[in-house]
């Protein structure tokens, strides 16, 4: 087996050109490794010596997420350039930037180049709740003093995914639950374990549920709407609101996909022009009229009487309404990032 | 009033047939004619077969539908099985001879689709406890024109029967080992162990009709209210399976007879816990039923007041809903609970594991992900339904390849991912 | 879905019928709409009147997106 | 005798049997359209009387399923639990896949007997409530 080549991706700081003040630093490529990068490099070589760190990529936090779309593609024929079999990214610690960075850099290159790829920081790092479900991320300690720990379950994890072994459940190879159920034989019988976990939930301390519920978290409200005459509103909906026939036959329950339509040049929806992907005699009153389900007769009204600033032109629909609706969290990431991008102030989400 | 058992575990080493039935130096000799005779007390059942299947041999039994362990009592009131073979009569006291390591299987194909494979060997294997004891398999025929609920109580009584008279070979054998399960009442738990958090077992029981009852002392548990139980009476056989369904999460007689977390409890009792009590309720169909068991089930709870339980259900779908009910209102009085289930994830395991949810059961045991696949090499011999082992073979889902393997989920596996956490199997 | 839209940094008003449902998926603006098939409108009524309702939810939708919130908000709609 | 529930069926054995009797909304389709149907009437007011994953067979597998719903009072107001249940339980049959797509008619036969006997465990309670 020859070489197994890895390029490693670290920030300003972990390639030691400075601080916050070179977080500007533009994205450039350097044969051979970073500090950090040799002790990954080591650690991975104890388990397989044919391992070789062939390229360090460095690249300051904030030029990455200020240049986002111009960052993502140099660094992508960078790591081309190397033809590696494995891109490892960070690990970012407890490094907000840092770890965004990693999340979506990994993401990119294991999308496009279809590379296997992993990165690892702390558990609270913004990064991590973003991308745990699409890259392997290693859950480190909150900062770099926990950096041999990191190296240790990194190293085995990176190895397995270079030469591409099957990737067992998060607790055996180390990685963020990523909502992927994997089995396996614990050492002990599920009764035996239940008697040690109540134990420790009596003795108040700390222990790992096996099955996560799905997460009931609170998200803080964002501020509220300044000034809504020059606001820009987006429609979303849950309700299933779709052009007449359904063009992507989106499901009339817990759809597997979302809808991203145009209401440019409508002021009212009507009979003809748009229903509901809701099936059964439930979706009469909104075939009749979809504004029932999508208001979008009245914000129309809104954006010319100045009220609003701009009712945004693209609303997003699917449909569904279980407390975990799996799906529609993953379709509103995507979307919400699309909102963003096009500079929406605030959302009316209508659901049935 | 003490409620002190003793089971004396008879270790069986090997099952031979012979002409005479009798459990000599740790081999259970068995006549097969003593079965059949047995069996075929019951006018219903028009032929029974007899086989033997021992770990490590190239033998797949399918389809499944009771497994159960020979127990006897020698001390103390009452017989195993209590009002269904035995007569009715409080158990859970005295001493119980067991034929550790000796199962009675029985497979039946009640309807036309049926679940429920033990593998004896290979992949198989790994995912059902009954790979590692000696069963003596029933194949059994109705007559014809059996309606479905009958041909399950009459596989259900062939099976019990056969486990008591097998049972009954152990009666003046010494057993190799006892093990003492004592359950103080309420007051002197309280104050032998002053300082031990109290934990009872909560055990919901499936309840919701055809192929999927539970029986306490031949009570239909769909007919009760949540009640409390003593730990030992379950291994007299109080409690005993009428389920023949989802067979990789149903509890076999042998799962209720041996109950893990029972077993577990006891085990960490007076040491670092003081095992209080032991509730049962079940999973209806009707939904003001499950709140009711459910309200009634946290209610003892609160008035036994221990400080925590295990929650333990059995089946799909429908008893998350009552597991999950279980957990809100145990926690809501205080109790902390942890509650034992499987997952349904997709093959991929990308979907919903649970059919219901709550943030309060936040301490969760998992038996892992019923739909995972996995591949069954082809094995010599087949014991069973021959019809059935067709639909197995013309490649209903299971699907069959050309070189006799099989592609499944383990969902089709007895007792693979057993939702009193009886195995190790689990997911993360 | 309302969870997601809000950490993306969007303010956002859930207009939804079953309330305990929002607050179970994390809403912290929340507008009680009218029923499941029709939250912003009532077939019962004629066009007009229903228009005139639309406007009411719809604006308090609007003044809940103005007004700032610590926790889960209900804003009942008057009509 | 007039009851507030009503049975939302796809099995003709449960409309055979309790047709006369009690108001039976038959209509012969797959385990996700009798759900659908269920989820509308849910989403008109009805409440949710028995739970739509009876039985420890799976969606996939029984073609047939039965739910009772005690009749709604209009779509303006809704059962909360019972619209959380039925989506879960939308969810739950979506995640298998069909597991026999061809199915003999004995087959069919005893699924369709099961699910009938499933119901009649409730029957007692439900004509009490």
């Amino acid at each position: 087996m020859g070489k197994i080549k890895v390029v490693h991706y670290v920030n300003q700081f972990f390639a030691g050109i400075g601080g916050e003040e070179k977080a500007d630093q533009v994205a450039f490529k350097q044969d051979g490794t970073m500090p950090i990068g040799a002790q990954l490099e080591k650690g991975m070589q104890a388990i397989n010596p044919d391992v070789e760190f062939v390229g360090t990529i460095v690249c300051g936090d904030s030029y990455f997420n200020e240049n986002l779309e111009k960052a993502k593609a140099d660094i992508l024929e960078m790591v081309k350039s190397y033809e590696p079999d494995l891109f490892i990214a960070g690990p970012a610690f407890n490094a907000g930037r840092y770890g965004v960075a990693c999340g979506t850099i990994t993401t990119e290159v294991q999308e496009q180049l279809g590379i296997p790829v992993l990165t690892g920081m702390y558990k609270e790092n913004p990064g991590a709740d973003m991308y745990k479900t699409k890259v392997y991320i290693v859950p480190t300690k909150d900062s770099a003093a926990g950096a041999r720990d990191a190296i240790k379950k990194m190293a085995p994890l990176g190895v397995k995914l270079a030469t591409g072994q099957e990737i067992l459940a998060s607790c055996i190879d180390n990685y963020m639950p990523n909502g992927i159920r994997k089995n396996f034989f614990e050492t002990k019988r599920g009764s035996e374990r239940a008697v040690e976990m109540m134990i420790k939930k009596l003795a108040g301390k700390e222990f790992v549920t096996e099955f996560p519920m799905p997460d009931f978290d609170r998200v803080d409200p964002n501020p509220a709407v300044k000034d809504m005459s020059k606001a820009r509103i987006a429609l979303v909906t849950s309700g299933g609101v779709v052009p007449k026939g359904n063009p992507d036959r989106i499901e009339s329950s817990s759809a597997s996909k979302y809808g991203e339509y145009s209401i440019a040049e409508f002021d009212d929806l009507t009979e003809a022009t748009h229903e509901t992907a809701h099936g059964g005699y439930d979706p009469v009153y909104c075939n009749q009229d979809s504004d029932r389900v999508l208001p979008v007769d009245v914000l129309r009204e809104m954006e010319k009487a100045g009220r609003i600033g701009k009712l945004h032109e693209y609303f997003y629909t699917t449909t569904g309404n279980g407390t975990a609706v799996l799906n529609s969290v993953a379709f509103a990431k995507e979307f919400s990032q699309k909102l963003v991008a096009a500079g929406v102030d605030a959302v009316v989400l209508t659901s049935t | 009033m003490n409620l002190k058992l003793e089971l004396g575990y008879i270790k069986i080493s090997d099952i031979q047939f012979s002409n005479e039935s009798k459990v000599e130096n740790g081999v259970l000799y068995v006549n097969p004619e003593d079965i059949i005779n047995l069996v075929k007390e019951d006018e219903n059942i028009a032929s029974c077969a007899v086989d033997i299947a021992r770990p490590g041999e190239s033998i797949r039994i399918t389809p499944v539908k009771d497994v159960i362990e020979p127990r006897v009592k020698v001390e103390g009131p009452g017989e195993i099985f209590p009002g269904v073979i035995g007569k009715v009569n409080r158990v859970g006291e005295g001493r119980t001879h067991v034929l550790k390591g000796a199962a009675v299987v029985t497979t039946g194909r009640i309807v036309g689709f049926q679940e429920g494979i033990i593998d004896m060997v290979g992949e198989g294997a790994k995912y059902t406890p009954f790979s590692q004891t000696l069963n003596l398999v029933l194949t059994m025929e109705p007559v014809d024109g059996l309606r479905p609920h009958e041909h399950e109580k009459a596989l259900r009584f062939a099976g019990l029967k056969t486990a008591v008279f097998l049972g009954e070979l152990g009666r003046n054998v010494e057993p190799d080992e006892i093990e003492t399960f004592e359950t103080l009442n309420v007051k002197e738990g309280i104050e032998k162990y002053p300082d031990l958090p109290r934990v009872a077992y909560v055990q919901m029981l499936q309840s919701q009709g055809l192929m999927h009852d539970t029986y306490v002392y031949g009570v239909d548990a769909k007919r009760t209210l949540s009640t409390i139980i003593m730990p030992t009476e379950i291994m007299d056989g109080a409690i005993l399976s009428g389920n023949c369904v989802s067979s990789t999460d149903k509890n076999t007689t042998y799962h209720h007879l041996n109950n893990p977390v029972i077993h577990d409890l006891f085990k960490a009792h007076g040491k670092t816990l003081n095992f209080a009590g032991m509730i049962i309720t079940n999973e209806n169909v009707y939904l003001a039923d499950k709140e009711r068991s459910s309200d009634w089930a946290s209610k003892l709870c609160q008035y036994l007041g221990v400080d925590g339980a295990i929650v333990s259900q059995e089946g799909f779908g429908n008893p998350d809903t009552d597991l999950i009910m279980n957990a809100k209102k145990i926690e809501t009085v205080g109790v902390k609970t942890v509650i034992i289930t499987d997952e349904y994830a997709g093959r991929d395991g990308r979907s919903q594991s649970l059919a219901d949810a709550d943030p309060l059961a936040n301490a969760v045991v998992t038996g892992g992900n019923a739909n995972m696949v996995i591949h069954l090499p082809k094995l010599d011999k087949v014991i069973g339904h021959i019809n059935f082992v067709d639909t197995i073979a013309g490649g209903f889902d299971g699907s069959l390849h050309e070189d006799g393997t099989i592609e499944c989920e383990v969902q089709i596996i007895t007792g693979a991912t057993n939702e009193l956490g009886f195995s190790k199997l689990s997911a993360r | 879905m309302v969870k997601e839209i809000e950490r993306a940094g969007i303010p956002v008003v859930h207009i939804c019928t079953v309330t305990p449902i929002s607050m179970t998926v994390g809403a912290n603006r929340i507008v009680p709409a009218i029923a499941i098939p029709h939250p912003l409108g009532n077939p019962a009524l004629s066009m007009e009147e229903e228009k005139v309702i639309r406007r009411k939810i719809v604006e308090t939708s609007l003044q809940a997106l103005e007004t700032e919130v610590d926790k889960q908000t209900i804003f009942e709609v008057k009509y | 005798m007039v009851y507030n529930f009503k049975i939302i069926t796809n099995n003709e054995l449960v409309f055979e049997k309790y047709g006369k009797e009690f108001e039976v909304d038959y209509k012969p389709g797959s385990f996700e359209e009798l759900l659908l149907r269920v989820r509308d009437e849910v989403h008109n007011g009805a409440k949710l009387l028995t739970h739509p994953l009876t039985g420890s067979i799976k969606p996939n597998e029984t073609p047939f399923k039965t739910v009772y719903v005690k009749k709604g009072k209009g779509a303006t107001n809704i059962d909360y639990d019972s619209v959380v249940m039925i989506e879960n339980a939308i969810i739950t049959t979506r995640k298998f896949k069909i597991r026999f797509p061809v199915m003999p008619d004995n087959v069919r036969a005893d699924f369709a007997l099961i699910d009938l006997s499933l119901m009649e465990s409730a029957i007692s309670a439900v004509t009490q409530a």
